[in-house]
């Protein structure tokens, strides 16, 4: 080869070389690295507390996990969860008391007083007060954290009553407060106080919190994340003394090679085959998500009738939708909005099972009697009810199977896919007529019907961005509005029984059908996984990660 | 013995094939020749003869051929060398300077490392010593060393000469094979490209085998030479001999057409085949040979030696002698008794295909031998032999495929009583030969070959009313209509004006070349017999003094006459 | 009399072909046949459900069915029409329009190919996928739309090699002589230009049909065309979005059958180019 | 001269195509702060609507969209290419550390291809028309058509789940302490091959065609020809001679693919979970994340660009007679 040949083949290597040495550089971001070799140990649970070794699981990299820096992609308060704690907690009952042993509700609402747990520190050592608390709540004023469930304008003020006691005053009563005040997560001030711009801040004492768990390591190209179990942890015993989170290409293979411990969003057709199997254990949380079809009611004026989104209702059949999307798997779609597991579900609204004979009569209400050659009904002047059906790129195959259904009833679909998020632009600014979206989270705080269906003043529609639009009922509005003030469950609930009988009658929304998330894991290996009462992600929930079982006995 | 050690290089019936997809294409069919140590061979033949091919396939380095035959270098058969003994022999021994294009050169690599390539793989030298003896290559070849690390696409064609043949001696080879080394050169470069050969061959002692048809350098270089035709060698011998006398009548046709060797007559390509397909078997020569008959068609016809040294491949020998005269004498009794010796001892021999001019001055006896050759008079001594066939009463005039002559003037040469077509015809009459339409059709083949008017109302006008020239061409009409083998014109253009006698010569020399007769030219002028003869013969005072190719002849007579005639040719009457 | 010399020497022309070739040929031919006849070759209707979902192939399902149940071998046989429509479309229209460009690029030289070749830059260095999104938005769905697209992102390939190849061409000496003649650009491309270009164009060609009828698949998302055309890219989309289809062995002809109708389509076009590549360069 | 015009013409592309990088993405329908929190699937944001103001100032996407573009520009000059909204990172710090994974997969399949599809194309080309030929031929038609992502699932199905062979994800073991550098090398490359081997059979078959056909004509050539009669033996030939020539055409080839080879990498990455640029692309546009936009794009032109800058060099140095 002549002298330029072998120059270029040279400078090829090179580049190659150079790639690697800078790869495998620098994969220790911050913290000491723990020097034990982990994979030999084995993971079996240690006999004493049942705490195990290390603990593997699945995860994408959602960013440092510090409350300013972490990622906002889904899955970006798992990281912080284990770090820092907050007031409250959430185990697969109802809300527990958790930073703050006590909480009272004062004043109707309007106040909360919290008295704090003692002999709590933080992982630097230093003792955790009340002081703390009153600060995160004022730091967060200026600077707002990634995620915060509360607003600093729906509070008033935070005072500290006693080194452990804090009271917080709410500028308006609202029953979903309390929730949402126990989930902020409570940040040192002796670090954070003289930290001018949180949004920069990656210093290593950052990541102090008084979760059960310490940050090991973080590294940034993989995206990987390592914690070591908090000894002095006030609470529960930490789950595992070691804990990490990799991005794996498919859960299944990896649970399988035994080289993750638990795997979510397992398929349908694998479930016959893991019951089957001792070494494995089928675990699911609530049907709490789906999709659902909004009306636009300015976009077509026929869906102003009620019979006609009626007759879709009864059109639309949800145990096929089941059958054939879920894999046989999921609840039945329920009128009322609400999913069967909530904790306010009104089982005794009106339900629309498919029934094509209720549908003809609908039609023949609004002047469709006949039907034409290709079996659409079609009015004295011959049309037939043509619709547009808009959705996002992942739900061709739900709206495939709706068209085929409505088709069946008399109705003609036609369907147009778009980019996730340009669909959603279009739904929000109105352009549509039905549009198919996603819905998750509907085991929280019923206050989301409110932003559904409630027309907020100013904005002159409904505060929620994916939302049916053009329905205006006074009496619905008036309902949606008093029930967030109503502090008393009982009482609250009865108000949301008649909401979901109006939203029955007026079919604002079809939720498709509510779809179960099936988690598999080794219970050899770990076994205290659980989910938050009000969603159905077991790897979400901080106490899975803790033995709480065991020390809820003690208590 | 000695012949054998002296022998360099000795080719047996070599044969080489190529495969294009299904059909074979022989380009050299068993091919024999030797080569001496002080020899040099030169190959002519037309391009697609297959002198590259047989010059490529003593090294094999032909692709997708299949050689058979044997090669004998130094006692062993080239052919027969496995790769890496052939690889010894090449370069080294036998080296090529190609044909002369951009394209030999690898054009990523500077010109040093294509000529240093060969040196070491042949003798392990050091650097330096390497760059020395590329410096002293480039010196012997006249080339400046500034060009010594460029690449070939920045070399002019001239340079790109240079440094091929450079390349070629890299390793003072014992044969070094030249392939058209002057297709791109102009005049002043060939030259110089001559002139080094020949200093170098004198220095390094290499035998050349040069394959052109740039007939000058063969001249130049060449000792031996061999003329291929069809991928058959069909005629080899001494360089000088072949060119002055050449025995196959492919040869002659290309030698004839050369204007390097025939500096002044007009440009005569061998006539074309038309595109017939050769014939299997038999000589491939056959459609283009003047003097083709049945037994060429018989077999291949092979090498057999007909002059010393001199080898041929033709059923005929070689070109045939159409007529010969020996010692013809002819005196005249004049009135007061004087004996005017018109001939005195005339030797002539006329070759098959060619035109021989017979120049003279006026009285020097031209037309008296034009007759006695013709049998219109009868020659008091001497013989004249028509095919080795003695001439008596006129037999070889009365007979197809005979002996005609043309006379000068052309008024004579036609009886105006006659009709245009009783005149041509007539021949055909007498010797009753065929039936009447046949005749009439010859008739008009004849006169569309003269460029003669068919139709009806002019085959039967009467001859007074034609112009001189019109008749001077219904008599070669008349002439040609027997298709004869020998036609004697004697002064035939002489009446006619310069115009008219310049078409009517070139017709008659096209008619000469498609058929093939040969033609005996009698002129006194001198322009004329340089312009269209092949062969000259001068007379004086009854005898031929001297006789030759045109260009030998009129180049460098030996004769003070002939030198005297020369002369003349120089001669500007307006004095100037 | 004229038709069977041009059978004749189209017979002559297939003689020389492989047999690769000549299976290639039928290959395409069957294809074409199943585009055209599809409503009467396809049992079941294609877009509505005539079997539970996901059985394996057998009796009348010899293909099996998807997800939704609809008969597989009817979607493949409606979903000819389209993937042949756009694979052979694009490829075409980018073929051509890049040949015009590149050899216009080539040809003149100058300023004018500075500006083609930096205009190929700035093309081949635009990311696709939000192009697409915008361009989707405002063309909507159609079959063209698609075809735009996929062209706008393709002809830059053979811009780029026909420009190489008619500078190289553009000194050849019976293009200079041609040009004395005064003979146009547009006649050079014609008559010269494009009978040299034609193996290197044919084998560009082959190899976009395959990128284009893979890529319908994601334009059809994301707004360009039908999402429910059922076209070879839909399909196969579909059975790679569908979690656990490795896990199950519903790959066995949720994927293989549709990913088979694409590589044989293509594969059989390879070859035929192949053999259109050795008769016009006989020493390949 | 040349040089320099050949550089202010690329600088004068590099310009338009950032200023494209900075208006297309703006172009798309939907908004990222908002697109974050439409509540559509499972763990997804809560952003109150106070915080989503705050956040848009803080990514000033509250400017008029020039004064956005002249800050863009601003930063480019100081090589701050901004704050990733998704990963809430700074978008170049996320970019170099995934960049030299994925310039890993791209460099190493791209030395495989070249390599190994020249040295095939050579062979069947040297075996013309046998049957040597005629299998490899027929194999690589069938092997270029199966796209990247496919090949990588068939891999990771088979070699790493079901044999165990290859390591099923990531790009080394995670958090898996090695006795030295040289062990720590060996298991990169362990978790590289199947990704790398996926990516370079989808390649191989272009740069087989493109070797085979070049070495044939380059053998038909007539310096071949004289090399041989120079008696220099089979494979200084071939070397020297015969492929210098034909590695003319492979190698700008090479180059000017680089840009493609990105765009399979990213699902191979996908694939087997590798932290290469892989679907950050993807991500990036689907949530409207402008200045990871940017940033990848960036990075993406600048590799396309010196791409095609190198392959001009190159060819220009290799072949003498276009310098």
């Amino acid at each position: 080869m002549s002298k330029t040949g072998n120059t270029i083949v040279l400078i090829l290597i090179t580049l190659l070389l150079s790639a690697l040495v800078i790869g495998c550089s620098d994969n220790t971001v911050v913290n000491h690295e723990l020097q034990n070799d982990i994979s030999t140990s084995d993971s079996s649970s240690d006999l004493t507390n049942g705490q195990v070794e290390i603990l593997r699981m699945s995860g994408g990299d959602s960013g440092y996990p510090t409350p300013w820096l972490r990622g906002r992609k889904g899955g970006g308060n798992r990281t912080i969860n284990l770090i820092y704690d907050s007031l409250l907690e959430k185990d697969d009952k109802s809300i527990i008391p958790w930073l703050a042993k006590e909480y009272e509700i004062l004043d109707g609402g309007k106040q909360y007083l919290f008295t704090l747990r003692d002999n709590v520190i933080w992982h630097d050592g230093t003792p955790f007060s009340a002081e703390d608390v009153k600060f995160t709540f004022d730091y967060t004023k200026d600077f707002p954290m990634v995620e915060s469930p509360i607003s600093s304008t729906d509070i008033e003020n935070v005072e500290v009553i006693e080194p452990n006691q804090v009271l917080i005053t709410v500028t308006e009563i609202g029953a979903p407060l309390l929730e949402r005040i126990g989930k902020v997560r409570i940040v040192p001030k002796h670090i954070w106080e003289n930290v001018d711009d949180p949004n920069e801040y990656e210093a290593e004492n950052a990541t102090v919190g008084t979760g059960p768990y310490m940050l090991a390591d973080y590294n940034k190209s993989a995206g990987t994340y390592k914690y070591e179990a908090f000894s002095e942890f006030w609470g529960p015993t930490p789950g595992a003394k070691i804990l990490i989170r990799f991005p794996v290409s498919d859960g299944v293979l990896a649970l399988e090679a035994g080289e993750i411990d638990i795997v979510r969003h397992v398929p349908n057709d694998l479930l016959e085959k893991f019951e089957a199997d001792p070494d494995y254990k089928v675990v699911v949380g609530p049907a709490l998500s789906g999709s659902r079809l909004l009306f636009n009611l300015n976009g077509n004026s026929l869906l102003n009738e009620k019979s006609l989104r009626q007759a879709i209702a009864y059109a639309i059949d949800t145990y096929e939708l089941i059958e054939k999307l879920g894999r046989g798997i999921g609840e039945p779609s329920n009128s009322g909005i609400l999913p069967p597991a909530h904790n306010m579900y009104n089982p005794n609204v009106r339900q629309y099972d498919c029934d094509l004979i209720k549908c003809q009569e609908l039609f023949s209400v609004l002047g469709y009697t006949e039907q034409d050659q290709s079996g659409f009904v079609i009015n004295e002047k011959g049309e037939r009810i043509s619709l547009n059906l808009l959705i996002g790129e992942d739900s061709i195959r739900s709206a495939e199977l709706v068209k085929e259904q409505l088709q069946r009833a008399g109705i003609e679909l036609n369907i147009y896919s778009m980019d996730g998020s340009a669909q959603e632009t279009q739904v929000r600014e109105g352009e549509f007529e039905l549009a198919i979206v996603g819905h998750a989270g509907l085991g929280d705080d019923p206050d989301y019907l409110r932003e559904r269906f409630c027309v907020d003043e100013e904005m002159g529609r409904a505060s929620a961005q994916m939302a049916t639009i053009g329905y205006y009922n006074e009496y619905l509005f008036t309902l949606l509005s008093e029930q967030r003030m109503i502090m008393d469950f009982e009482e609250r609930k009865n108000m949301l029984y008649e909401i979901q009988e109006i939203l029955a009658e007026e079919v604002l929304e079809i939720p498709l059908y509510f779809g179960y998330d099936y988690t598999v894991y080794r219970p050899a290996n770990y076994d205290e996984w659980i989910h938050e009462y009000d969603a159905r992600n077991f790897t979400d929930a901080k106490l899975s990660y803790v033995l709480y079982s065991q020390w809820n006995e003690k208590q | 013995m000695n012949s054998v050690n002296k022998s360099l290089l000795k080719i047996e019936n070599l044969s080489v094939q190529y495969r294009h997809d299904s059909e074979v294409v022989q380009a050299v069919s068993n091919a024999t020749f030797d080569l001496n140590r002080n020899e040099d061979l030169g190959i002519i033949g037309e391009s697609g003869c297959g002198k590259s091919s047989l010059v490529m396939s003593i090294l094999k380095l032909l692709k997708n051929a299949t050689v058979n035959g044997k090669i004998i270098f130094k006692g062993e058969d080239i052919l027969a060398l496995s790769e890496s003994d052939l690889n010894r022999i090449r370069w080294k021994d036998i080296s090529i300077a190609f044909q002369n294009s951009v394209e030999v050169l690898n054009p990523v690599l500077t010109i040093e490392a294509q000529i240093c390539e060969s040196i070491k793989k042949h003798y392990n030298l050091s650097t330096n010593e390497l760059k020395k003896k590329v410096r002293y290559l480039y010196e012997i070849v006249g080339l400046d060393n500034i060009w010594l690390d460029s690449y070939p696409h920045q070399l002019s064609g001239g340079m790109l000469q240079r440094i091929l043949l450079a390349m070629a001696l890299a390793c003072n080879p014992k044969i070094l094979i030249l392939d058209e080394p002057t297709t791109s050169l102009d005049a002043l470069s060939k030259n110089d490209l001559v002139e080094m050969l020949k200093k170098l061959k004198q220095r390094f002692g290499f035998t050349i085998i040069l394959i052109s048809h740039d007939l000058d350098i063969i001249n130049a270089l060449t000792t031996k030479l061999v003329v291929m035709y069809n991928g058959r060698i069909i005629e080899s011998g001494i360089t000088k001999e072949i060119i002055d006398n050449p025995c196959h009548t492919y040869t002659r046709g290309f030698l004839n057409s050369s204007p390097q060797l025939y500096k002044y007559k007009d440009l005569w390509g061998i006539t074309s085949d038309l595109g017939l397909t050769l014939p299997e078997k038999g000589c491939s020569f056959y459609y283009r040979c003047p003097q083709r008959a049945e037994i060429c068609l018989t077999s291949v016809p092979y090498l057999q030696e007909v002059l010393p040294n001199r080898l041929i491949a033709c059923h005929k020998g070689g070109i045939e002698t159409v007529l010969r005269a020996e010692n013809v004498k002819k005196h005249y009794m004049l009135k007061n008794k004087t004996i005017v010796k018109a001939l005195n001892g005339v030797d002539i021999i006329l070759k098959s295909g060619e035109v021989v001019a017979l120049v003279g001055e006026s009285g020097s006896g031209k037309s008296t031998l034009a007759h006695i050759l013709a049998g219109t008079i009868k020659g008091d001594e001497g013989k004249v032999y028509f095919f080795n066939k003695e001439t008596k009463n006129n037999w070889a005039t009365k007979m197809i495929g005979g002996m005609q002559i043309v006379f000068q003037d052309p008024i004579s040469a036609t009886n105006h009583r006659m009709t245009v077509v009783d005149v041509v015809k007539e021949p055909l009459d007498i010797i009753k030969y065929k039936d009447q339409d046949y005749r009439k059709e010859r008739v008009i083949e004849v006169l569309t070959m003269v460029h003669m008017p068919v139709s009806e109302s002019f085959l039967n006008r009467y001859c007074y009313s034609l112009s001189g020239g019109q008749r001077q061409r219904l008599a070669i009409a008349k002439a040609l209509i027997t298709k004869p083998r020998l036609l004697i014109a004697d002064e035939i253009t002489s009446m006619l004006d310069p115009s008219t006698q310049a078409n009517f010569l070139r017709e008659v020399k096209k008619i000469q070349n498609e058929s093939g007769f040969t033609l005996l030219y009698i002129t006194h002028d001198l322009h004329l017999a340089r312009k269209i003869s092949d062969r000259v013969y001068i007379m004086q005072s009854g005898k031929i003094i001297e006789g030759g190719p045109v260009f030998k002849i009129f180049d460098n007579p030996k004769y003070p006459y002939t030198q005297k005639l020369m002369k003349t040719l120089e001669l500007n009457l307006s004095g100037v | 009399m004229v038709l069977n010399n041009i059978s004749a020497n189209i017979e002559k022309r297939l003689r020389k072909w492989s047999i690769q070739g000549k299976f290639s040929l039928f290959i395409i031919m069957l294809y074409i046949i199943v585009a055209v006849f599809a409503p009467y070759i396809s049992i079941y209707p294609h877009d509505i459900s005539s079997a539970p979902p996901l059985i394996p192939p057998g009796g009348k399902h010899f293909m099996g069915t998807d997800e939704l149940g609809y008969d597989l071998w009817s979607q493949i046989a409606y979903g000819a029409r389209i993937s042949l429509l756009i694979g052979s479309l694009t490829s075409i229209l980018s073929v051509i329009i890049g040949s015009i460009i590149g050899s216009l690029s080539g040809y003149l030289g100058g300023w004018i190919d500075k500006l083609i070749m930096r205009l190929v830059d700035i093309m081949i260095s635009i990311p696709e996928l939000p192009l697409i999104i915008l361009l989707a938005t405002f063309l909507g769905p159609s079959l063209i739309n698609i075809v735009i697209v996929l062209v706008i992102f393709s002809w830059t390939r053979t811009a780029r090699i026909v420009r190489a190849q008619v500078m190289v061409l553009k000194n050849m000496n019976y293009v200079t002589s041609a040009r004395t003649y005064g003979a146009s650009a547009g006649y050079l491309l014609r008559v010269h230009f494009l009978k040299e270009l034609f193996p290197v164009l044919a084998i560009n060609a082959v190899r976009l049909v395959s990128k284009a009828i893979i890529a319908e698949a994601s334009l059809s998302f994301l707004g360009l065309g039908d999402p429910t055309s059922k076209s070879w890219g839909l399909i196969l989309n579909h059975a790679l979005g569908f979690s656990g289809i490795y896990h199950t062995d519903f790959w066995k002809w949720w994927v293989v059958f549709p990913w088979l109708a694409i590589s044989l389509l293509v594969i059989s076009l390879a070859f035929i180019t192949r053999d259109i590549e050795k008769l016009c360069d006989p020493n390949l | 001269m040349i040089i320099v015009n050949r550089f202010l013409e690329y600088l004068l592309t590099f310009i338009i195509i950032i200023s494209l990088n900075f208006f297309l993405p703006r172009a798309l329908p939907g908004d990222p702060l908002i697109q974050l929190t439409a509540d559509t699937y499972d763990g997804v944001l809560k952003m109150t609507e106070e915080q989503r103001i705050y956040f848009r100032d803080y990514y000033n996407l509250n400017l008029p969209m020039h004064e956005q573009y002249f800050h863009y520009l601003r930063n480019l000059l100081r090589l701050d290419l901004g704050k990733s909204i998704i990963y809430n990172m700074p978008v170049a710090e996320i970019i170099l550390k995934k960049l030299h994974w994925t310039s890993f997969l791209v460099l190493s399949s791209i030395f495989i291809t070249t390599i190994f599809g020249s040295i095939l194309g050579a062979i069947s080309a040297y075996f013309r028309n046998r049957p040597l030929d005629r299998v490899i031929y027929t194999k690589m038609i069938v092997l270029s058509e199966i796209p990247a992502f496919i090949l990588g699932l068939i891999f990771l199905f088979v070699f790493a789940a079901r044999l165990k062979l290859f390591p099923l994800y990531g790009a080394y073991s995670y958090y898996h302490d090695h006795l030295n550098t040289f062990q720590h090398f060996k298991d990169i490359i362990h978790h590289a091959v199947l990704p790398v081997i996926s990516l370079s059979m989808a390649r191989i078959g272009s740069i087989y065609f493109l070797a085979r056909n070049s070495v044939v004509s380059v053998m038909g050539k007539k310096y071949i020809t004289t090399a041989t009669a120079k008696g220099l033996t089979k494979q200084r030939i071939i070397v020297k001679h015969a492929l210098r020539n034909a590695m003319l055409p492979v190698v700008t080839r090479v180059f000017l693919s680089i840009g493609a080879l990105i765009g399979g990498t990213i699902l191979v990455e996908n694939v087997f979970a590798y932290p290469g640029l892989g679907m950050l692309m993807q991500e990036a546009v689907s949530t409207r994340d402008y200045p990871l936009i940017q940033g990848i794009f960036l990075i993406v032109t600048l590799l396309t660009l010196s791409a095609n800058l190198i392959a001009d060099l190159v060819y220009k140095k290799l072949d003498p007679r276009f310098s």
